[in-house]
């Protein structure tokens, strides 16, 4: 650790890792719900688990980011963190906003929940992903405020550079964006057009900023490659992101009232947003190729190159499988929009903070590399988690598709509870695949366990 | 590859290609807001509809349902479950859950008056009417 | 730095075209990835815009009459000229006359601007007839394309106008004009481009 | 350091005088009212001749290596192609 004011990145990992363990948990509940629809009924029903599976997701990644740029930041800024007192404030308000919240979820039917926290008086809840109630929700706000005040305020004290500035760039925009969710207008229309703008712009827009930005930092890192060299190609690859991202938008304003027009520009602009992933895949694959230095944590690469993968399959690949306007017709809003979302948060963002958190734990507790043993669990561990995550998707995709002719296609459509029963094989194969997801994800947090002697940080 | 290939350069064409993209994007919304009324059925949103989308959000009903394609996967698509179902079974359907029958999904009892119901039916209703570019493909959504 | 590197390229690039005779992409290849990535979104509009076509061709060729061709054909030459004007100010910083090349740039900026006036004209009059983006599929492509293509040159007079005042600050030389011809090979584009649209959506039917 | 070449001037205006020409033609053609595979077919080849000039002479990439201008000239093949395609099963 090269500057002691990076120590703070450590709660925020703990806090991750312990909240994805969470996020897992429910999605099992919410994989059995599918095929045994009565388990847990009522004390936890299905958009209960629902709600916890993904607001958990959200906030580990946030604070998978937040520990990341403040681990990151000062090694590019060449100077301590701002004010790491801020930085350890910010984590305990998130932690216990974050629990009140889901214990909110838990314990309070939701309708009650919305009345007790003043819901009456700023409408903002109960739509997807922006669940939380609304103290949450400024809570929120502040906490991103207060992040990125502490970031920007060291790298203007200290060294500025691309990969600190695209970061700071992505938190900005993650700042402003949130700001819609307190927009929900009563025409539906409108409020879907501008929910769009919290949940579109955020995964295809600003948070591959900081994707873009961890991940370049890692491979400066690990491969000793010239910083000019990766830098470069951080901006332009994130530059495709944000023009075939933005317009590409579009791809969710096919049938929600808004104009025909957006079917074209929906589609031709997301199509091509598979070319900045799979830039990113060849670049990270290049930059490892033409590494100069053996970075003794071999795990670490290998979640880096994971990444770039994964995210281009599961953001690219599965996302360009179904957003055509003319396809996604029949499959907007089926089990392969699942599947689409599994793969890509996975490959995009969970492994990008785990890719991080790889990198920089082991020298958040005073060594360049854990030892081999440990590395060998992280890679076993990388291994079940990604290869089951690839089966859940393949499952829903077959799901997906059936559902799809069933439903939409047949010349005789079955309605969705009947569709539902016919594809359950499906759903108890996703069962089994995320059942071994937990095992990897269990094997991941014993890595943390294992000792044995590891060459101390130079 | 090219000698010439700064990275100032790089970043010049970052911040210009994101401000140009984002630009465009500001003016197809701006056209969008122009021609919704044409096409969202505003002109329908009576009070009652309003209540109804209230009670739509502070039951989570996006937590199992789709509307318009977008929410949960678990349960049918309700943006046109008004043409479907029709007004009157809606009422029986939100007034009789849950089944309890053993091994199905459940649909939690909201205990909702009679007048919400309606209200939330209008709202249904409301959302049905949106041209949507006839999405869905058939009528079991 | 940035001079440093610029000069380091420079040294490269000249040992290049010793070893092999040959040039690389004039102007900076970052933004050349840039016009890559523009002409494979024009591409697919102009080909989506045919396809569309062969679907509704009573519609296209109705529709399409009432698009003035003539100031079609006005802005294609206004379009041709700047892009001439823009070589020769590059011919220009190459021999490191700065004032010449600074009146080469203005003069197709300016052009740049006679461009837009014309194109405004025409998004006026079909605004006035109450056409938009909704009206059918032709407008739908007329709009997005001359629209999009629109903000191109808008974008190209921009960066224009930073290459100009940089140019009267003496910025470039005879050794250093990079920048010129990157901004040159965008402005090109925005050319190249119209002379695909233009006798698509115009003329061709 | 580059010597200027005193006819690139002349050169490019002579260029600029054929890009000129062309375009009235297309313009010629559109005012005449002319239809029909030929006529589309010609208005796409003088479309191809612009542009393979702009990118040659004005982007001047006939000095660089063969694979910028195999992508200009590929890219017009291409979509010219697509739209000589479209155009051809919709006159048939």
């Amino acid at each position: 650790m090269k500057y002691t004011s990076q120590a703070v990145a450590k709660p925020y990992f703990i806090a991750a890792i312990a909240l994805f363990l969470g996020q897992i948990l429910f999605g099992l509940i919410m994989g059995l719900q599918y095929v045994v629809g009565d388990f847990l009924f009522p004390a936890i029903p299905f958009n209960v688990a629902r709600m916890v599976h993904t607001n958990l997701l959200i906030v580990w990644l946030l604070f998978g980011f937040m520990g990341a740029s403040y681990f990151l930041v000062p090694e590019e800024s060449e100077t301590e963190l701002y004010c790491p007192k801020l930085a350890i404030i910010t984590f305990w308000v998130f932690l216990a906003a974050g629990a009140m919240t889901v214990l909110g979820y838990l314990l309070v039917p939701y309708a009650s929940l919305a009345k007790w926290t003043g819901n009456d008086l700023l409408n903002t809840m109960g739509r997807e992903f922006l669940e939380q109630p609304l103290p949450t929700k400024v809570g929120i706000v502040l906490v991103a405020l207060s992040w990125l005040f502490n970031i920007v305020m060291t790298v203007l004290k200290g060294r500025k550079t691309a990969i600190s500035l695209v970061l700071s760039l992505g938190m900005l925009g993650l700042a402003v964006f949130f700001l819609f969710s307190f927009y929900n207008p009563v025409n539906l229309v409108k409020d879907k057009f501008y929910w769009w703008w919290v949940v579109h712009l955020w995964v295809e827009g600003v948070w591959e900023l900081i994707l873009g930005a961890m991940l370049a930092f890692v491979l400066i890192k690990v491969t000793g490659v010239d910083r000019e060299v990766i830098e470069k190609w951080l901006y332009v690859i994130i530059t495709m992101t944000l023009v075939t991202g933005i317009i590409g938008t579009g791809h969710h304003y096919y049938w929600i009232g808004t104009p025909a027009y957006w079917q074209w520009w929906g589609s031709i602009f997301s199509a091509l947003e598979p070319i900045p992933f799979f830039m990113m895949t060849v670049f990270a694959f290049n930059m490892v190729n033409k590494r100069r230095r053996e970075h003794p944590n071999k795990a670490a690469v290998l979640w880096a190159l994971g990444t770039s993968v994964m995210a281009f399959l599961g953001a690219g690949l599965w996302g360009f499988l179904h957003t055509l306007a003319p396809v996604n017709y029949y499959a907007h809003g089926t089990q392969l929009t699942a599947a689409h979302g599994h793969l890509a948060f996975y490959g995009a963002y969970a492994l990008v903070v785990l890719t991080m958190i790889s990198y920089a734990m082991p020298i958040l507790r005073g060594r360049a590399a854990n030892p081999e043993k440990a590395q060998i669990m992280e890679m076993w561990s990388f291994w079940l988690m990604t290869i089951s995550i690839f089966f859940i998707t393949l499952f829903l995709t077959g799901a997906g598709i059936v559902q799809i002719w069933l439903q939409r296609i047949s010349p005789t459509p079955m309605s969705f509870m009947a569709v539902q029963d016919q594809i359950s094989i499906f759903y108890w194969a996703r069962e089994g695949a995320g059942l071994v997801f937990l095992i990897g994800l269990l094997v991941y947090i014993c890595s943390f366990f294992v000792k044995g002697d590891s060459r101390a940080i130079e | 590859m090219s000698a010439t290939f700064t990275k100032s350069m790089a970043r010049n064409v970052f911040y210009g290609g994101g401000v140009f993209f984002f630009l465009l994007f500001l003016a197809l919304t701006f056209d969008t807001m122009k021609v919704l009324p044409k096409r969202d059925n505003s002109q329908n949103i009576t009070p009652a509809v309003a209540h109804g989308k209230k009670l739509w959000e502070t039951n989570n009903c996006i937590g199992c349902h789709t509307l318009l394609g977008e929410g949960a996967y678990f349960a049918p698509e309700l943006g046109n479950v008004y043409v479907r179902r029709g007004p009157d079974f809606i009422k029986a359907w939100i007034k009789g859950q849950p089944t309890g029958v053993p091994g199905l999904r459940q649909m939690p009892q909201f205990n909702l008056s009679d007048m919400d119901i309606d209200d939330l039916i209008a709202f249904l209703k409301y959302a049905s009417e949106i041209k949507t570019n006839k999405w869905p493909p058939n009528i079991e959504g | 730095m940035d001079a440093q590197s610029t000069h380091i390229s420079l040294v490269e690039m000249s040992n290049y075209q010793l070893a092999t005779g040959k040039k690389n992409l004039p102007g900076d290849f970052a933004l050349w990835i840039f016009i890559f990535a523009e002409m494979l979104v024009f591409g697919v509009l102009f080909v989506a815009y045919a396809f569309t076509r062969a679907y509704h061709i009573e519609l296209f060729n109705e529709s399409q009459l009432t698009l003035s061709r003539t100031s079609g054909a006005i802005n294609t030459l206004v379009l041709i000229t700047s892009s001439y004007f823009v070589v020769r100010g590059v011919t220009a910083i190459k021999q490191g006359v700065s004032k010449q090349c600074a009146y080469w740039l203005t003069g197709a900026f300016l052009l740049g601007g006679i461009f837009i006036s014309i194109k405004l004209v025409e998004f006026h009059a079909k605004y006035a007839a109450d056409i938009s983006m909704s009206t059918n599929a032709f407008y739908m492509f007329y709009l997005s394309l001359t629209f999009f293509h629109f903000m191109h040159v808008l974008m190209g007079m921009i960066i224009l106008a930073f290459i100009i005042v940089k140019v009267r600050r003496g910025g470039y030389s005879a050794q250093d004009y990079v920048g010129v011809e990157t901004g040159a090979s965008f402005w090109h584009m925005v050319d190249f481009l119209w002379i695909i649209l233009f006798p698509l959506v115009y003329i061709i039917r | 350091m580059k010597q200027a070449n005193p006819q690139s001037n002349i050169g490019a205006t002579v260029i600029w005088l054929i890009l000129v020409v062309l375009t009235l033609t297309t313009w010629r053609i559109g005012e005449a009212g002319m239809v029909g595979k030929s006529t589309m077919l010609l208005l796409l080849f003088i479309a191809m001749i612009k542009s393979q000039i702009v990118a040659n002479y004005f982007m001047a990439l006939r000095h660089t290596r063969l694979i910028w201008r195999a992508i200009m000239f590929g890219y017009f093949v291409i979509v010219g192609g697509l739209i000589a395609f479209a155009y051809l099963i919709s006159l048939a």
